[in-house]
């Protein structure tokens, strides 16, 4: 059988679990405990996963994260289980599903979800750089918090990320992404006040007070969470982009790949473009390059790079091409992509007739941006704004971090699209006003000492210009905020 | 076109950002070469260095390399996030010796010859790693190299076992 | 802005009779809606479609709408689909009621019958039929896509060359001598020889600015939706000692609607206690639903009036003036027989379903409400 | 030749949405994302418009010279993701 493994790697040492197998329509594939189903069928060789509703056009996954909805499979006779979030056990059945699925098989003595009534001082959801720094600091002043993500561990984007981190050693300069969120919930973990529940959705607010949660497990809770303060830290989702056969398996976002080659050790593709040239597409294109991957080069619509240039260095001198004033034009394949398209744009970022370079890749990274998750703090009636250059729709709050809704805080991407670091500032400015909320006399002095931070030195770097200038237009002040409220 | 069109950093570009030490301390012996003309919010090498010559304001600033203080060691090398950082060494004799980070497979032993990759990704020859150290796996290479490509390669592929 | 006939409120009732009007000759209409076409009780009601109820009013209409429904759909490509509707019945008191009712149909028309459990098992293979002691089945009921009857007749109406007004509002009636002039917009002032008033409970709100008061309360009402499936279930299945219904919408999600404790005019909220009942309710029948994923979740509002009869016609009072509204939860699926009944009042016709005339606004004045064999559905 | 076709340009994912059916829609005078919506169910799939709609809101602004407000309405209920009917079934438990 085919194996895409990643056996050896310059950076990650692959842990893998005990070894595991499944069945996936009818056929017997091997795994790894600690791997999600799609992984383990990517590292098998499987690229399509689902068709569309109508049958016609095949779909692989293309954000790996349990969003985009694309690799829904029957599992145990489930319908509808996003197998990119669900992990792998032995001898489970596995079966891609008709475009419109059966209704679920169901045994007959069927275990209910048992519900639990959880009150904590605050509640965090994701478990990102944001969610988890200020879990760390709350958790150290002794209140009780629950930290809730989707994913079956902890860390968000951080566990992909194989590059030291910029910055200042505060907050973890040096350090590479997924040996932070190591880091850091192995710190967690030794705080009896704070809880991180994997494998949980928070799919709503009730206004009887409560937050609604799912939490998948053997068996499952139905969690009902009532808290004192809230942390939205949800992150963004990667946004897609139009071109002809846009869906063909092959295509997927920047951080799915990251998913699969540097959370699960699966290579990706062999052949790959990446599309974007912002600090996500070139940290990719260096990391498919660790992971064996030959990259073809990297379109960029404008006429710069997007990332900074050190990144861009980084990829350049192992003989990528960034071919600047470029876009995708179409994807070509039978069942997965055989040949990018990509070719020159005018002033109006229209491509221009004439100018097309082809390129024979079996894999197209889609790094043209994040947008902000924003649909909880919207159900919940947070005030937000719209701004394009932050990623989308973006809650308003203080500069304390507080939405519309008092008590309740954002931090991180959701925030506005920006770098890791101001994530775990942000996450500690919404603690510290929690702290001083509750009577933590201290807290103001660290807050205001990270606020001047932040505002007046590191978002002072030019290289950040834009999503300071971004930031600002969702930032008001105590007072606005109050006349806002009503 | 400048660097932000092309990836590329010219020995101007270096001038302009007054990243460049001076030609006389070039000639005394390895020092480090700070190739990181975006002021971009990171102090990592301010830090990483032993001997304090790097220094920065606000974390915003570039590197300033104080020439006297630095040895050329390359713990910066290993440190520094960006990759950006590089010893260069052309006080003997007609070779240049270049110290680079690398993070790929294979691993780089003693005595090993490489290609030799210049900013673009071009070979431009071959050399030999004269010594290579781990700093939580970025390796910190030195190879030796014709005199005059000490400012050309930034790279070295070595090739498959 | 001068029209021959604005209609406010640009919902099912409101397209198809302009729809209808046009068709009558009457081409300069204007349509104002509030927000965007359909935003109110049409794209949130559960599209059944059914004369199998206890009046005779709601009867006579909705068999007219049964007539109509297979014509608009070919008409406008509006899928719709005779599945038929079920009433579960689990207490014996329940079924000896239903006798009454299923005799009373039968003898307008309507072709209901009792049913036993294995019946039910057919008409619906993965139901659990257990606790099931009879239902009613009613063959002629049926279910539509109340998007594509919004949406494909707005196309239809834009292509006549009829005005439709998204995001305005209908401030106040303009009424001069007991006439109908017009009416006031957030964007100005319309001129019409007619106005049709369908704009569900707000259309208390526009009269009220003329000093009529229609008895219509809005009360919130609860459902939810699943992702979509194979086609499996036909009927629309009612539970009557719990007062909650499944359905397959056309498309394939499961739909199911409960209701809970609700007072009435205030405004909706999601709230768990509905979740919690639909889900206990129809799992118990469909044990596979645990496993089902909710999509979504929607509140929207039932207007209720004192006897849950609609309100259509002419207003007396004032030459001009009519109004659709008051459905009580029936909007969707009367709407083509209402439209036609319309369109003949404002063309100074009578409608073709006498019943029509007894759904009048000065039925409550007079106290002449409509009465039903027992308030049902 | 760089034109590209609408009609092999895929938009909702879920959905199986082109881009030619959005143009067409928009032009048909489906001009706010409610509409469109319910036209062509783009974002009513089970990724509940996580990748399209924002999408879909710039295409319709650009089409249709409209502020995002004037397309784009957030109305986000719960559950917000996917959610098992299941939850609501169990008894209650402290924890």
């Amino acid at each position: 059988m085919e194996d895409y493994r990643i056996v050896e790697h310059p950076i990650i040492d692959f842990k893998r679990g005990r070894k595991v197998s499944f069945t996936y329509n009818g056929k017997r594939v091997e795994a790894y405990e600690g791997e999600s189903i799609l992984a383990g069928l990517y590292a098998a060789g499987f690229r399509v996963f689902a068709t569309s509703p109508q049958g016609d056009r095949l779909r692989e996954a293309f954000c790996m994260i349990g969003r985009c909805s694309s690799c829904l499979s029957r599992v145990n006779g489930i319908p509808n289980t996003r197998i990119c979030i669900e992990p792998v056990r032995d001898g489970l059945i596995v079966e891609t599903q008709e475009s419109l699925p059966d209704i679920p098989k169901v045994s007959r003595e069927i275990v209910d979800v048992v519900e639990e009534i959880k009150d904590v001082d605050v509640l965090i959801i994701g478990a990102g750089p944001a969610g988890l720094k200020a879990a760390e600091i709350l958790g150290g002043y002794g209140l009780r918090v629950l930290v809730a993500t989707d994913h079956f561990r902890a860390g968000g984007q951080l566990v992909k990320q194989t590059h030291k981190f910029f910055g200042d050693t505060t907050y973890y300069g040096g350090v590479r992404g997924f040996k932070i969120a190591e880091k850091l919930i192995s710190n967690l973990s030794r705080n009896p006040n704070v809880e991180i529940s994997t494998r949980t959705f928070v799919y709503g607010y009730f206004k009887e007070g409560f937050f609604g949660a799912e939490k998948i497990g053997d068996p499952s809770l139905h969690l009902l969470i009532r808290a004192k303060y809230v942390i939205v830290a949800s992150g963004a989702s990667e946004r897609s982009l139009l071109f002809e056969n846009n869906d063909l398996p092959g295509i997927m976002g920047a951080g799915g790949a990251q998913t699969l080659m540097n959370e699960y050790g699966v290579k990706p593709g062999e052949d790959a473009l990446v599309i974007g040239s912002g600090n996500v597409g070139l940290i990719v294109a260096y990391q498919l390059l660790q992971a064996g991957v030959r990259v073809h080069g990297i379109a960029e619509v404008l006429r710069e790079i997007g990332g900074w240039f050190v990144h861009a260095a980084k990829i350049r001198r192992h003989g990528i091409p960034i071919f600047t004033g470029h876009t995708i034009v179409r994807a070509e394949g039978r069942d997965r992509v055989e040949k990018a398209v990509i070719s020159q744009v005018g002033k109006d970022l229209k491509p221009l007739p004439g100018t097309e370079k082809e390129f024979n890749v079996d894999l197209v990274l889609l790094a043209v941006g994040l947008q902000p998750n924003y649909s909880l703090l919207s159900q919940m009636g947070a005030l937000m704004k719209y701004l394009p250059e932050a990623g989308g729709l973006i809650p308003l709050r203080t500069r304390y971090m507080e939405t519309s809704i008092r008590n309740v805080f954002v931090a991180g991407d959701l925030s506005g699209i920006e770098e890791a670091t101001t994530a775990f500032i942000e996450g500690e400015i919404a603690a510290y006003t929690i702290l001083e909320r509750e009577g933590f006399a201290k807290a103001v002095e660290k807050r205001e000492r990270i606020l001047n931070y932040l505002w007046n030195e590191y978002r002072q770097s030019p290289v950040v210009q834009r999503s300071r200038d971004a930031k600002l237009k969702v930032t008001v002040s105590e007072e606005e905020m109050k006349r806002l409220r009503g | 076109m400048g660097f932000k069109e092309t990836g590329v950093l010219t020995l101007e570009d270096m001038m302009r950002a007054g990243l460049m030490p001076s030609e006389e301390r070039l000639r005394k012996g390895p020092v480090a070469l700070l190739e990181c003309p975006e002021q971009i919010p990171c102090n990592i090498c301010v830090s990483a260095c032993p001997f304090k010559a790097i220094s920065m304001d606000k974390i915003y600033d570039l590197p300033r390399l104080d020439e006297n203080k630095c040895v050329g060691c390359g713990v910066c090398v290993a440190k520094c996030p960006g990759l950006a950082i590089f010893v260069v060494d052309v006080s003997k004799g007609d070779k240049a010796y270049i110290t680079l980070p690398y993070e790929f497979l294979p691993k780089p032993s003693k005595g090993a010859k490489v290609k030799l990759l210049n900013r673009e990704g071009k070979i431009v020859g071959e050399g030999v790693i004269v010594k290579a150290w781990e700093y939580e796996k970025t390796w910190v290479v030195t190879v030796e190299v014709e005199k005059n490509l000490w400012f050309d390669v930034r790279a070295i592929r070595i090739e498959g076992r | 802005m001068k029209a021959e006939v604005v209609v406010v409120g640009a919902g099912v009732t409101g397209v198809l009779t302009s729809a209808a009007l046009f068709e009558k000759g009457i081409h300069n209409i204007v349509v104002v809606e509030k927000n965007y076409p359909g935003s109110g009780g049409s794209f949130r009601c559960a599209t059944g479609i059914r004369a199998s109820f206890t009046s005779r009013e709601h009867i006579e209409v909705m068999k007219r709408a049964i007539e109509l429904w297979p014509v608009i759909s070919a008409k406008y490509g509006i899928k719709y689909s005779r599945d038929g509707y079920l009433w579960i019945l689990t207490r014996e008191r329940d079924v000896e009621f239903f006798k009454k009712v299923v005799e009373f149909q039968n003898s307008r028309g309507v072709p209901t019958r009792m049913i036993g459990p294995s019946q039910v098992q057919e008409l619906v293979p993965t139901m659990r039929t257990d606790k099931i002691i009879a239902a009613v089945h009613d063959p002629m009921a049926g279910k539509a896509s109340c998007f594509e009857a919004v949406l494909n007749l707005l196309a239809v109406l834009r292509k006549q060359g009829i005005t439709i007004l998204s995001n305005t509002q209908a401030n106040k009636l303009i009424v001069e001598n007991n006439v109908i002039k017009g009416v006031l917009t957030n964007k100005g002032i319309i001129h019409a020889d007619q106005v049709l008033v369908a704009a569900g409970g707000e259309s208390r709100d526009l009269l009220k600015t003329i000093g009529i008061d229609l008895p219509i309360r809005n009360l919130p009402k609860h459902v939810m939706v699943s992702e979509t499936f194979k086609p499996l279930i036909k009927p629309l299945i009612i539970n009557w000692s719990t007062s909650s219904y499944i359905l397959q919408l056309l498309h394939g999600n499961f739909y199911i609607g409960a209701d809970i404790p609700e007072e009435y005019d205030v405004e909706a909220s999601n709230r768990l206690e509905f979740l919690r009942k639909a889900a206990r309710v129809w799992s118990t029948y469909f044990p596979w639903l645990r496993e089902v994923y909710i999509l979504r979740y929607w509140t929207g509002y039932y207007d209720m009036t004192p006897d849950h009869h609609p309100i259509i016609g002419p207003i007396k009072e004032v030459e001009g003036l009519y109004v659709a509204a008051g459905f009580s939860g029936h909007g969707f699926m009367m709407a083509p027989a209402v439209a036609e009944a319309l369109a003949e009042y404002m063309t100074g016709g009578k409608p073709v379903v006498r019943e029509f005339e007894n759904l009048n606004y000065e039925r409550f004045t007079k106290g002449e409400v409509i009465k039903e064999i027992a308030v049902f559905g | 030749m760089t034109q590209q076709d609408p009609r092999k340009i895929i938009v909702c994912r879920c959905e199986n949405v082109t881009l030619e059916q959005i143009l067409r829609a928009i032009e048909e005078g489906f001009d706010s994302l409610e509409l469109l919506k319910r036209k062509l169910r783009v974002g009513m799939g089970p990724c509940q418009g996580t990748t399209c709609l924002l999408m879909i809101a710039r295409i319709l602004m650009q089409k249709t010279g409209k502020s995002f407000e004037e397309v784009f309405l957030p109305v986000n209920r719960p559950p917000i993701h996917p959610v098992k009917l299941k939850n609501f079934i169990g008894g209650s438990r402290e924890g």
